[in-house]
């Protein structure tokens, strides 16, 4: 039972990393569909910002707590506007091109951003620091569960709580809706489109950031390429969940988590990935528009 | 009216210096801070942050000027080229001797330039087939594939496996390959009929991981990473051909193939399966109203499509002498999605254009060598933004009627 | 004019759910040989619902749809609708749903698909079969616009034309397949009084030449009356009228109906 | 460096732009031959701008290819060797090079691909290369071997592991400065079983052609000694979230020791995991883990790990001295195969020095006599190509740092 819960509980931390990633990449699709391939480098840049302010304040003498909360900010608002600023440069001016196109352009900048990180910094894998201390409470359970863990799922839970709260009852979170629907008549309502676009990408970058910072604390390393892998699976996520749609990312997040988890543990890790993208696959034969999707005719 | 263009160039200026802070401030930790946590050492390098500002402050004004212009011409842009070239195929006189010239050329080419230069030819070829492949999927069809490269895999392994096993010989592999890259293409397409757009896109990326990740763990099939040396490549009857013989060698068959690729395309195009084929990318529900068997013509989409990468599987394995499964990742259809795309869907010139591109531009870019990626990141990004609709757009066959003129 | 009284297509107490709403319920409708016929009724009332239960594209919870063709009859209740068409019923759609980037003669070639047969192989080797089926399908094709009067387009992308052209190559494209029954989805919509009475012309041209019945969707009340022999009205998917235009004008069903909300016509 | 981006790409778009003009102005519609002026013109380009540098070029000098993966996931292990390369041949030159010949380096990127190795191999033989130092990857050396072969070119790998590539005897012209996988694994197996005296084992890869190859042979060993049971073979996957599932996975299995074939990266989140659970199960690995990157980033966790490595010669003057330079010409320390890298370059420039020729037979001579002093000891290679003189030793972590074993 314990190796079960153990399962369950990796898989569920699992899960809430891709989460994090994949309700940016949702968020992103709902109102433009587009497959942001650039959403992952994002998550990478929002590490590597945290390990470069950690890393100064550490030279400059502050105090632990404060290390944190800046570090953190810091890799939040430089994600932000690296969202932004690729929406401005990459995607925005090809908003009336093919969808193709479009991905094409992310996939460029996907490229452009890794390697802009890989020759600015470096190519090695670098030790990121445990920015989550160890609570006392969780010392008799540290065998079952980390607080790192504990803290993503928490984290995750009350990101997509504010994310939904945040579309679901503020005014820019209408406007969204409102641009997902239908842009044209958003725009002759009065919605200003470019802005709710931009506001998505902020938001889902930031989203992002939490995540990178979170998961380069959880497993203390990071690297120019770590953003692809996590990204394409943040995305298999939100399919499965049905893209576009907030609470099927979290949702599909954690099902391709468990899945992957109870996979490696009761089957064999070798085929973990093909059996995830076998689930994948499955799922969408059979509800072609995800779990929480929106079903099309 | 002086003052209405200094304004605007003050306005111009004004807007580039916020361009410039705004830069500079983005790049500023990954840019000017390096740290080596490692070591815990941190290196300030501001003279980076006067790059960027300085490299961005120019590079906005081209940048505005650049869409602005983009702007204005919308989509004229293709009118010169278009008449141009159809100036050129309409006239005899021009068209036969440019022919003449080509053939001569690509005759020469492997006796004029380095065998390195040949040898990436037969790649950018090897990739011109896999292009006009997934364009019948993507640019005739529309069907976005993120897993030709499992396509392109199954051909390579077919190839690699039947050599190493039975000792079967290049020639019969070739169309055996290409059988199993149209079988496989129909047993993927099965159960995918429904899916539409990006889940479909997101089911062949799937399928072409999974793919992938049994020959990567499947050692008693595959021979797992460690893959599968020494693939003979194609025999000429008896004879014992050197290294540099043996490309230029490949290099023909890859002609002749590719040749034999756009013929068959071209036949295809213009028949009553070709432009079955373009209705359903135009309207699945009108094209299945007006008659044609959705089912039928999509699974042929697939097979027509997968069987070219079949066939640029039997070459690859054939032209590197080694196969395994790093060849193979989802980077590779990415790559060849983007051949697509950027020479123009469903254009023949334009898939030939774009493989020639994103095949020899990062190859020529060695010499930047640590650069190179980047540059073909931010080349793809440009083209799109100034092209979006790829470099040749394709073009409809007219037809003529002499009732007309009555 | 009354013209023989074979049924070519009958339909009875068909029924169409979707999820918990019955957007048709329990529907009858006979089209006799060479009829025109009209279904008209409020927005919403279910018509293009009936069109696509009749056309394959949904398949209707219960009832029957039988076609007769040459004293046969079938039953082709959710029977896909690439076989009906084959079947000889072609229809065309309310909101255009031309092949944009194709031209004109290519849209029409399209309807040509079901009447002809040559393969993938026949594609590439160009036999003498397959060249001379190619032939025969632009010859064809290139008849239909001619009497449609788009003879002058052919090779124009069909986004490239103007709306009531694309309509009328909405028609051409039906016509290709050979059918015996042509569905008419708002063929008049959007078009201006010139126009439509062209469209008339060519709806009656195209039955009396052709020999095809027809069953037009329409809200031009002064097109359904001139041209239609017999008229169904439906109201929240069910019928509430039928008969011939000047007993419409009268049923004081239909006028409930249509007071009742806006007036369309 | 963007000022440097800015002239990269204005270049680029010049080139784009004559290039795409050429394609337009030779497109004739859709026949078929018309594709192939196309790509001529861009060859042509980029062939007179070789022929060019090749005239200015000192014809006397030694060129040596340096091939390894320089971009993509694998960038960090290729990097390295280049950065030895350019060290070792910039103190050479200095000193006026070897025998009067300069040297000179073309490096080539194969991103550990086959296709893009073979790729890289045409061209380096192209540019008439005397000798290769890569590649970096079992499999694109595998790819390329057969070419250089072909071409009597020497080839030295910092880091391709793979048996067959010196077992087979069919590469003649291949050595390497590190030792095979199943010399590794062998050592592996026997130190768990004798030293450690353990009996329940988990094998541990990460699909990879060098970690799966090794763990294969571990396997092997471990099955024909029948004195331990293998009672989890798995492989992960690199770049992964986190790996807790295998983790618990490994825990149920009530392995003592892990033996794990694959790179630091994975290794340390392993590790760090299974000591965060307070699993105390021994951990064993490769060369790919000895590696001070991997104490680095799993710091205290690391403490107990044993990985197989070089022998230790980090009191070795010559060793202290190339991460001495490393570190004064790129701001840190040496990444992976550095120090194989370094003594690859060492042997091959000795070989051309004592043998006073650059011919193929002369050198493949020397190589196999000479002894030479590099960073990782006194080496030389045998008739195969595998080194003689690099040892393999067991080494522990011990506070922070890897000791040696001496059994």
């Amino acid at each position: 039972m314990d190796y079960f819960l153990e399962l369950f509980l990796g898989g569920l931390t699992r899960g809430s990393i891709y989460a994090l990633i994949a309700l940016g990449y949702t968020m992103v699709y709902g109102i433009i569909q587009l497959i942001n391939f650039a959403h992952g480098e994002i998550y990478m840049i929002g590490a590597f910002t945290a390990l470069i302010a950690a890393s100064v304040l550490t030279f400059a003498g502050l105090n632990q707590l404060a290390i944190i909360v800046i570090a953190a900010l810091a890799a939040i608002i430089y994600s932000a506007a690296y969202g932004y600023t690729i929406e401005k440069i990459a995607y925005k001016p090809l908003r009336n091109a093919p969808r193709l196109s479009v991905l094409i352009s992310a996939i460029g900048m996907s490229l452009f951003l890794q390697n802009y990180v890989l020759l600015a910094q470096t190519s090695n894998f670098l030790p990121f620091p445990e920015l989550i201390p160890e609570f006392e409470f969780l010392k008799p359970y540290s065998h079952i569960i980390r607080p790192s863990e504990l803290f993503i799922c928490i984290t995750t839970a009350v990101i997509m709580l504010l994310l939904t709260f945040l579309i679901k009852f503020t005014k820019i979170g209408k406007a969204m809706r409102a641009a997902a629907q239908d842009k044209t008549m958003a725009m002759l309502l009065g919605i200003d489109v470019n802005l709710v676009i931009s506001v998505t990408f902020i938001v889902g970058s930031a989203t992002a950031a939490i995540g990178g910072v979170l998961i380069a604390s959880h497993i203390g390393q990071i690297n120019f390429y770590m953003g692809f892998i996590a990204g394409i699976k943040a995305f298999v996520a939100a399919v499965l969940g049905g893209i576009g749609s907030i609470p099927g990312a979290v949702l599909g997040s954690l099902i391709l988590g468990w899945t992957e988890s109870f996979f490696t543990g009761y089957i064999s890790s070798d085929y973990e990935d093909a059996f995830a993208f076998l689930f994948l696959v499955l799922i969408l034969i059979f509800r072609p528009s995800g779990i929480l999707g929106k079903k099309e005719y | 009216m002086t003052t209405d263009i200094s304004a605007s160039k003050i306005d111009g200026i004004k807007k580039s210096v916020y361009t410039a802070l705004w830069f500079m401030f983005l790049t500023f930790p990954i840019m000017v801070i390096k740290v080596n946590t490692i070591d815990n050492i941190i290196i300030w390098r501001w003279e980076n942050m006067f790059f960027i500002g300085a490299g961005s402050f120019i590079l906005s004004f081209i940048w505005r000027y650049m869409i602005s212009k983009n702007e204005m011409k919308s989509e004229d842009s293709t009118g010169i080229l278009q008449t141009f070239s159809e100036k050129i195929t309409s006239e005899k006189k021009i068209y036969i001797p440019i022919i003449i010239a080509a053939a001569v050329f690509v005759i020469a080419f492997p006796f004029i330039f380095s065998m390195y230069n040949t040898n990436i030819m037969i790649t950018a070829l090897i990739y011109v087939m896999l292009g006009l492949g997934l364009n019948i999927v993507v640019g005739i069809s529309g069907h976005l594939f993120l897993g030709y490269a499992a396509f392109y895999a199954a051909g390579a392994y077919t190839y690699a496996l039947l050599n190493h096993h039975f000792d079967i010989s290049f020639w019969f592999a070739l169309p055996i390959g290409a059988a199993i890259g149209a079988v496989i293409g129909i047993l993927l397409g099965f159960p995918v009929l429904r899916l539409k757009g990006d889940y479909l896109a997101i089911v062949t990326l799937g399928f072409g991981e999974i793919v992938r990740l049994i020959l990567e763990n499947w050692n008693d099939f595959s021979f797992g990473p460690s893959g599968i040396a020494n693939i003979p490549r194609p025999p000429l009857f008896n004879l014992k051909l050197s290294l540099s013989e043996a490309i230029v060698y490949l290099y023909f068959i890859m002609v002749v193939l590719c040749i034999f690729t756009v013929f068959i395309i071209r036949r295809l195009e213009d028949s009553r399966i070709g432009r079955a084929l373009v209705a359903l990318r135009e309207d699945e529900t009108a094209c299945q109203a007006m008659g044609i068997d959705k089912t039928k013509i999509k699974l042929t989409a697939f097979a027509l499509g997968t069987t070219w990468a079949g066939m640029g599987g039997v070459l690859f394995a054939a032209k590197t002498t080694f196969v395994n499964p790093s060849s193979f990742t989802i980077w590779e259809s990415i790559m060849v999605l983007c051949i697509v795309v950027l020479g123009g869907m469903g254009s023949i010139v334009g898939v030939i254009i774009g493989a020639m591109i994103l095949i020899l531009l990062p190859e020529y870019l060695r010499a930047f060598s640590e650069y190179r990626m980047i540059i073909f990141g931010i080349v793809l990004v440009l083209m799109m933004i100034f092209r979006p609709g790829g470099i040749v757009t394709s073009v409809r066959k007219n037809y003529k009627f002499e009732l007309e003129s009555k | 004019m009354k013209p023989s009284k074979e049924k070519i297509l009958e339909v009875k107490k068909l029924t169409m759910d979707f999820g918990g709403l019955r957007a048709i319920d329990s529907f009858d409708l006979d089209i006799c040989d060479k009829e025109i016929v009209a279904l008209i009724g409020p927005n919403g009332a279910g018509k293009t619902t009936f069109f696509n239960c009749i056309t394959g594209i949904y398949k209707p919870a219960s009832g029957d749809i039988v076609i007769n063709k040459n004293g046969k009859k079938e039953r082709i209740n959710g029977v896909r609708p690439n076989l009906i068409t084959e079947k000889g019923f072609a229809r065309t759609f309310q909101n255009i749903r031309l092949f944009g980037n194709m031209t004109v003669l290519e849209n029409v070639m399209i309807g040509r698909h079901c009447r002809s047969k040559s393969s993938v192989a026949g594609a590439i080797l160009r036999n003498k079969a397959s060249i001379q089926e190619e032939k025969d399908i632009v010859n064809f094709s290139y008849n239909i616009l001619k009497k449609i009067g788009l003879q002058n387009s052919v090779n124009e992308l069909a986004n490239n034309l103007p709306y009531g052209d694309q309509r009328r190559l909405e028609i051409a494209r039906a016509l290709a397949t050979e059918p015996f029954l042509l569905l008419l989805d708002e063929p008049a919509a959007g078009m201006n009084p010139n126009e439509t009475a062209e469209l008339a012309d060519l709806i009656k041209r195209i039955r009396d030449e052709e020999g095809i019945s027809i069953l037009l969707i329409e809200h031009d009340m002064k097109l359904v009356m001139k041209l239609s022999e017999l008229i169904f009205v439906v109201d929240y998917g069910k019928k509430i009228a039928q008969g011939t235009p000047e007993e419409i004008k009268v049923n004081p069903n239909v006028i409930k109906a249509y007071l009742g909300e806006e007036t369309n016509a | 460096m963007l000022l440097k981006k800015g002239n990269i790409l204005l270049t680029i778009f010049t080139a784009l732009a004559i290039i795409i003009s050429g394609f337009f102005i030779s497109s004739c519609g859709e026949t078929q031959k018309s594709e192939e002026v196309k790509q001529s013109e861009k060859t042509e380009q980029a062939d007179q701008a070789a022929e060019t540098e090749e005239q200015i070029e000192d014809k006397e000098s030694i060129k040596i290819g340096v091939i390894g993966a320089h971009s993509g996931d694998l960038a960090s292990y290729g990097i390295p060797t280049i950065n030895a390369a350019t060290i070792i041949v910039e103190k050479y030159n200095a000193q006026g090079g070897i025998n009067g010949r300069s040297i000179e380096i073309i490096v080539e990127d194969d991103g550990c691909k086959p296709e893009m190795a073979t790729s890289a191999a045409v061209k380096v033989v192209g540019e008439k290369v005397n000798s290769v130092i890569g590649h970096i990857c079992s499999g694109a050396t595998k790819a390329a071997i057969g070419i250089y072969k072909e071409s009597n070119i020497i080839t030295i790998s910092p880091s391709a592991t793979n048996p067959p590539l010196t077992q087979s005897g069919e590469y003649p012209n291949f050595f390497r400065t590190i030792a095979s996988d199943d010399a590794q694994a062998k050592l592996e197996v026997d130190f768990v079983l004798d030293v450690l005296n353990l009996t329940k084992i988990a094998i541990i890869h990460d699909k990879g052609d060098y970690g799966k190859g090794f763990a294969e042979f571990v396997k092997q060993f471990l099955e024909n000694d029948q004195r331990a049971e293998v009672v989890l073979y798995e492989g992960i996957t690199p770049g992964a979230v986190d790996y807790s599932a295998i983790v618990n996975k490994i825990k149920e299995s009530e392995a003592e020791a892990i033996i794990y074939g694959g790179y630091h990266p994975e290794a340390s989140k392993i590790v760090t995991q299974i000591r965060k659970k307070n699993m105390k199960t021994v951990f064993v690995s490769d060369d790919g883990v000895k590696d001070e990157t991997f104490i680095k980033v799993a710091k205290e966790y690391a403490e107990g790990v044993y990985a197989t490595g070089p022998m230790d010669t980090s009191s070795n003057p010559l060793t202290i001295e190339a991460i001495k330079e490393h570190e004064a010409k790129y701001g840190e320390y040496p990444g992976a195969f550095y120090l194989n890298a370094y003594a690859a370059m060492l042997a091959l420039l000795n070989a051309y020095e004592v043998s006073n020729s650059i011919e193929y037979d002369d050198i493949v001579q020397t190589l196999r006599t000479e002894y030479v002093d590099t960073p990782l000891g006194k080496i030389s290679f045998d008739e195969k190509g595998d080194a003689i003189g690099i040892g393999f030793s067991m080494y522990q972590v011990k506070e922070g740092r890897f000791v040696e074993i001496k059994q």
